[in-house]
């Protein structure tokens, strides 16, 4: 159902100490949107990120997941959310992928995947099995399933991720550079299974350093600098001869190996 | 070498050994719920709480069991309020007193190891659960505490051993176990050197199994960690 | 009032005794600790030496002086350490008896019990040493001696200290069983002033405050050589639980 | 050997025997009578305070030459060290409670003869039926223990502690209903715990209890046990034990036969 | 003085165990020679690197460091280096840079360049801290000598590490993927060094994945394959038309972002 607002992010301000990172931010993706979001080291990318999720909360602003306001209390500076039940829930909605995966390391894949669905959502343990073993096959990594993190390589690894975060059925996705601690050779593996879930319409928000990614598979790209958005626009506007000077001269790194 | 009363010893020895394992298993059953407790009053970020957690660990961590035990078990009885309490019935049996005593003091102890295994665990993998909705009792059951025991535990072995040891200390309020009775043979008999070495016999052995037991259970919890194919070796 | 001076500084106050013998309690740890880490230093290096009869050899010491109550190693070396030096003056002309002094037998037996301890504290120091660091030594062709003193030794005192400190903790308690020797130390002084006076609350509650006094001061000593040895480490980002 | 000098062990803190005083010195009856005795054997005697439990093994191992901490002479001791004549002999009885029901049992106050192993005595099975089912409290491996098995072993639940001040605590406590032991120690563990405990039944004196408490020597050193009978025999002839029982004990504990 | 071999490897060979990760590998350095070693990821580059300053010890083959040869003892099956002596006199001619930086955590920068220099080589102190500081200008690190490499970011340990190895005035430098650890934004930093050194006529031996580098910088490059050198030649030869078809395969993984 295109055209349904899956995520509406308001003005969104974020401050460590008196270090402004986010200085409001607002972005809305429609259902089946591919986001880029690029920025310079300390940009406050990752930081707009886990303010989504609420792995850090934003000091100001509004979230919405899924036509869902998060109910925050501002109070004396500070501001947290209003529930943990609610908070619990919009996470389970968001599925989020790690720059270092983050797999539980005491667990196989299989278990990773299910964990989610069957103490989160509470669903039969066979039902998610099967879910998840069709995931795994879908990432290519279904012979792994009985091994445990540490077995794999960091693109199956991060392969595995990505299944476990959607095995939650989220509406939106988040990727927080999920190839930028990979091989250069296995990058490859994970942006090919990104680039399948853009095709089956997932929306998703990804912060990458992958120009190839931005600007062929994402429909639209937003550029952040120093907590702000600096412009967006989509990737043909962006990476054609219509950008603006910060993001041609922040491109103007990747283009060369120095 | 005597012998014949070697085994003499060593049999007069041996019926104290299910007294020291009565103490040994009962002290570190209690010790560690009591562990659990005070790690969660340590952690949980009530400011109160966490001090009267440390408060506890520091007393039961910084003095010799044997001045807690003597204190526990003779001290207690002094005060009026306690003898007369429905307490008493219990506190007034030595066995109690000494398991009590026991416990207390390797609570201390083992709520700092278990401290350590949560600290060990990637707050990373944390943030994952998190991230899909798991919070509170859930995140703790499912991801923190089975990581963070699987951590603990070579330093909760330490630990455990040093609890089997600990019950030598009993025969102070009466409990008559290993080390106690290895005492009271040499007040009659004299012969330090051969009584004493039976009982280290025994409570070698003793932590020996323990320590078998607790190496196949890191073995069994560490399958994660093991066998990584040589191919996918960084 | 009667009962503070019983643990007073006055003519019937056993406040001086029983500081003396809080220092005894430190010396006697302090010695212990000392031949601890020369065997400890020992034993670890046979158990990572990787030849077989060597490391069983590291295995027995350290199951034994761990597996053993601590009251039984100090009575097999208190009367077992004094026949032995016994025997050997007879056999050097001697005669008569020599004892081991407390001191030494106290401390000894103490030592030998923390050197199993400290063994497997080395032993683990060694081991948390990156590997690509001393491959980074041998690259620069450092020799095993040179790696041995610039890389490995300072690096393995640093990941020690922490342990090093359970094992300072656990000897100063070790030590109190001392008293069976007739060692004046804190634990012996506090049990003879109980007896003497029939005061035994308050000299064990003085005993017990003492040993928290040195548990506390020592507890300093060792963050501070924690906190000094972790300049060169990142600052742990404590994750929430 | 000539015995010039030697050392003598107690273990300072059994008051009124011996005990340590807060400047660290040694008091108390045996240190007093120790300085009498070694004088009189023209022996320079050194004394050091150690522990009870390893005494005797120490004495043996030659840490000391002489043991002086109430030591009582028995057959099983004889076995492992040699033993002056005695200097002291003490009776035995029983303590409770003042307030407790058991207080003035049978015989309080009456003093009976027993010789070792002896069981059936009339005045102490006159206890059995009001004993019956309590507790008893005894310090481990003594003659006293012995006793207390052999008489109520099979009526009354026993209960050993590691010193006699545990047991007396615990007497205070209410954890036991009885506790025998030496007479002596007794009447000074009272005074210390506000006397609130009292002597209950008959005071039993007599070669149950060994020939009295004696120096402790090694095997080996007859002729310093010699030199030791000799000066305790001219301190008990000249009264000079009695002098010093009266001033700790308040009571005579020379040996009677 | 150009034309003066450097390092010259005959026919190295290493197994693990059955496998054999080196099938007979040769390689000249001449002075100022910058070689670039391609490959796919198990190919066998470290092992060689590692084998050339015996980190690892070849089955079989010679290694002449600057005319010196490596003198080896092979018996029954196994081999080890005749004298450790040599060993270590050749391995302080030979700077090595890891992929892992492996800088000394309980030492200061300034501290981890000196060691080398003062303590292998038994140099004077006060002059190998003068020369330390310069090479830390050099590197761009001068204002962190006092830090410890902890505190410092991915980018400026690996200057750091390559101010290390410079100090012990190597007559070769071996890099392992001297870049890949880092940050893409940090990559720069340390190619612009390495590039630096490469003008300046330092011999080196380069593993790495930035084609950018082996394409601009590097005189020679050389592709390995399964233990083997597939291909070698100069970057223009190799990245113009005339390469063989495994090594345009190999580097077609980098042209795009999948
Ligand atoms: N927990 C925190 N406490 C204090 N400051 C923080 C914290 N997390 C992030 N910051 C600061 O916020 C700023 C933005 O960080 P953030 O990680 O969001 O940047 P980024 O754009 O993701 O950068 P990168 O590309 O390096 O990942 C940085 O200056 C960082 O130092
Ligand atoms: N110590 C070892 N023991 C056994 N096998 C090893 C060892 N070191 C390397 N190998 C194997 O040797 C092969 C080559 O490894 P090497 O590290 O040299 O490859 P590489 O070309 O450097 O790869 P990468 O690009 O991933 O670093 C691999 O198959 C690896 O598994
Ligand atoms: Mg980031
Ligand atoms: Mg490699």
């Amino acid at each position: 159902m295109p055209g349904v607002t899956r995520l509406s992010v308001r003005n969104i301000r974020k401050s460590f100490g008196t270090h402004e990172v986010l200085r409001g931010i607002s972005l809305d993706a429609q259902d089946g949107d591919v986001i880029s979001l690029l920025g310079a080291s300390g940009s406050g990318k990752s930081t707009f990120l886990r303010c989504i999720n609420l792995l850090e909360t934003a000091t100001d602003g509004e979230i919405w997941v899924d036509g869902e306001q998060i109910r925050m209390i501002h109070k004396g500076g500070t501001s947290r959310p209003a529930s943990q039940k609610q908070v619990d829930h919009i996470r389970s909605e968001l599925g989020m992928v790690f720059q270092s995966f983050n797999l539980w390391s005491h667990m196989t894949i299989l278990q990773n995947v299910i964990e989610g669905p069957v103490h989160v959502l509470k669903r039969p343990r066979a039902e998610c099995i099967a879910e998840a073993e069709a995931l795994l096959e879908k990432v290519g990594i279904a012979a792994k399933r009985h091994a445990y993190p540490a077995h794999l390589s960091g693109g199956q690894q991060q392969r595995a991720a990505i299944a476990r975060a959607l095995a939650m059925k989220p509406k939106v996705m988040l990727f927080d550079e999920p190839t930028s601690a990979l091989d250069p050779e296995l990058v490859g593996e994970v942006l090919r299974v990104m680039r399948a879930l853009a095709e089956e319409g997932m929306t998703m928000l990804v912060v990458t350093h992958e120009m190839s990614f931005a600007r062929n598979v994402s429909n639209r790209v937003v550029f952040m600098k120093e907590g702000l958005v600096e412009s967006t626009g989509s990737p043909d506007e962006m990476f054609g001869g219509g950008a603006s000077p910060a993001f041609r001269q922040f491109i103007g790194h990747f283009g060369n190996g120095q | 070498m005597d012998f014949a009363f070697l085994a003499q010893t060593m049999g007069t020895l041996l019926k104290a050994v299910p007294m020291t394992l009565a103490l040994f298993s009962l002290s570190v059953f209690f010790g560690g719920l009591l562990a659990l407790l005070i790690v969660w009053m340590r952690v949980g970020g009530n400011p109160v709480l966490s001090a009267i957690a440390k408060g506890y660990i520091f007393i039961f961590r910084g003095s010799p069991l044997l001045i807690q035990m003597f204190l526990v078990f003779y001290g207690l009885g002094q005060f009026g309020f306690i003898r007369y309490s429905f307490l008493w019935p219990f506190l007034r049996e030595p066995f109690v007193c000494a398991v009590l005593s026991l416990a207390l003091c390797t609570a201390g102890y083992s709520a700092e190891i278990f401290r350590g295994g949560i600290r060990a665990v990637s707050p990373r993998e944390i943030e994952a659960a998190r991230s899909i909705g798991m919070s509170g009792a859930l995140l703790v059951r499912r991801i923190l505490a089975p990581i963070a025991f699987r951590h603990a535990l070579p330093a909760y072995s330490t630990e455990i051993v040093l609890m089997m040891k600990s019950t030598a200390l009993a025969s102070l309020v009466t409990v008559w176990e290993v080390t106690g009775v290895a005492q009271r043979l040499i007040s009659q008999t004299y012969r330090t050197m051969e009584v004493f070495l039976c009982a280290a016999i025994i409570y070698l052995v003793l932590n020996f199994i323990i320590l078998q037991v607790m190496s196949l259970l890191e073995y069994s919890l560490s399958r994660h960690r093991r066998a990584i194919p040589p191919a996918l070796k960084a | 009032m009667a009962t503070l001076e019983l643990i007073g500084f006055g003519s019937n106050g056993w406040g001086a005794l029983l500081l003396l013998a809080a220092l005894m309690t430190l010396c006697v740890t302090a010695t212990a600790l000392a031949i601890g880490a020369v065997l400890g230093a020992i034993i670890s290096a046979a158990k990572l030496s990787g030849k077989t009869w060597l490391v069983a050899l590291g295995n027995v010491y350290t199951t034994v002086f761990r597996g053993v109550p601590e009251l039984l190693i100090i009575y097999l070396i208190y009367f077992g350490g004094s026949s032995a030096v016994t025997s050997i003056g007879k056999a050097m002309g001697y005669e008569g008896f020599l004892g081991m002094p407390s001191f030494l037998a106290g401390a000894l037996a103490v030592g030998i019990i923390s050197g199993a301890y400290q063994a497997e504290v080395f032993r683990g120091a060694y081991l948390a040493i990156s590997k690509g660091e001393l491959e980074a030594a041998s690259a620069i062709g450092m020799h095993r001696g040179l790696r041995f003193r610039r890389i490995i030794i300072p690096q393995v005192l640093r990941f020690a200290i922490p342990g090093l400190g359970n094992v300072w903790q656990l000897s100063l308690k070790d030590s109190a069983l001392i008293s069976v020797t007739g060692l004046a130390e804190l634990m012996r002084t506090s049990q003879v002033a109980a007896g003497s006076t029939r005061q035994y609350f308050l000299f064990f509650i003085v005993g017990g405050i003492l040993y928290l006094i040195l548990t506390s001061l020592s507890d300093r000593v060792f963050n501070g050589a924690e906190r000094r040895a972790n300049r060169s480490m990142p600052t742990a980002a404590m994750g929430k639980a | 050997k000539d015995w010039k000098s030697a050392t003598i062990t107690l273990e300072g803190a059994y008051a009124p025997w011996n005990m340590t005083n807060a400047d660290g010195t040694l008091g108390g009856f045996e240190p007093e009578l120790a300085k009498v005795l070694c004088e009189r054997a023209e022996i320079e005697c050194k004394l050091v305070a150690s522990d009870w439990d390893g005494m005797i093994p120490a004495l043996n191992a030659g840490k000391f030459d002489v043991i002086m901490d109430a030591l009582s002479i028995t057959e099983d001791r004889k076995k492992v060290i040699g033993f002056t004549i005695p200097y002291a002999a003490t009776p035995a009885a029983f303590a409770t409670a003042k307030d407790s029901p058991l207080a003035n049992a049978a015989g309080t106050g009456a003093t009976i003869k027993m010789t070792p192993g002896q069981t059936g005595v009339k005045e102490v099975d006159a206890l059995k039926e009001a004993f019956k089912g309590k507790t008893i409290g005894i310090q481990a491996a003594t003659v006293y223990a012995k006793f207390v098995y052999d008489n109520f072993g099979d009526i009354a639940e026993i209960r050993e502690y590691k010193t006699g001040a545990d047991r007396d605590l615990d007497l205070q406590n209410g954890r036991i209903d009885l506790g025998f032991d030496d007479a002596v120690y007794f009447a000074n563990a009272f005074q210390s715990a506000n006397d609130t405990l009292a002597f209950t039944g008959p005071e039993i004196v007599g070669s149950i209890w060994g020939e009295g408490e004696g120096l402790g020597v090694r095997q080996a050193d007859t002729d310093l046990r010699d030199k030791l009978n000799e000066a305790i025999k001219s301190a008990l002839a000249d009264g000079t034990v009695k002098t010093l029982s009266m001033k700790w004990f308040k009571v005579d504990v020379s040996p009677q036969n």
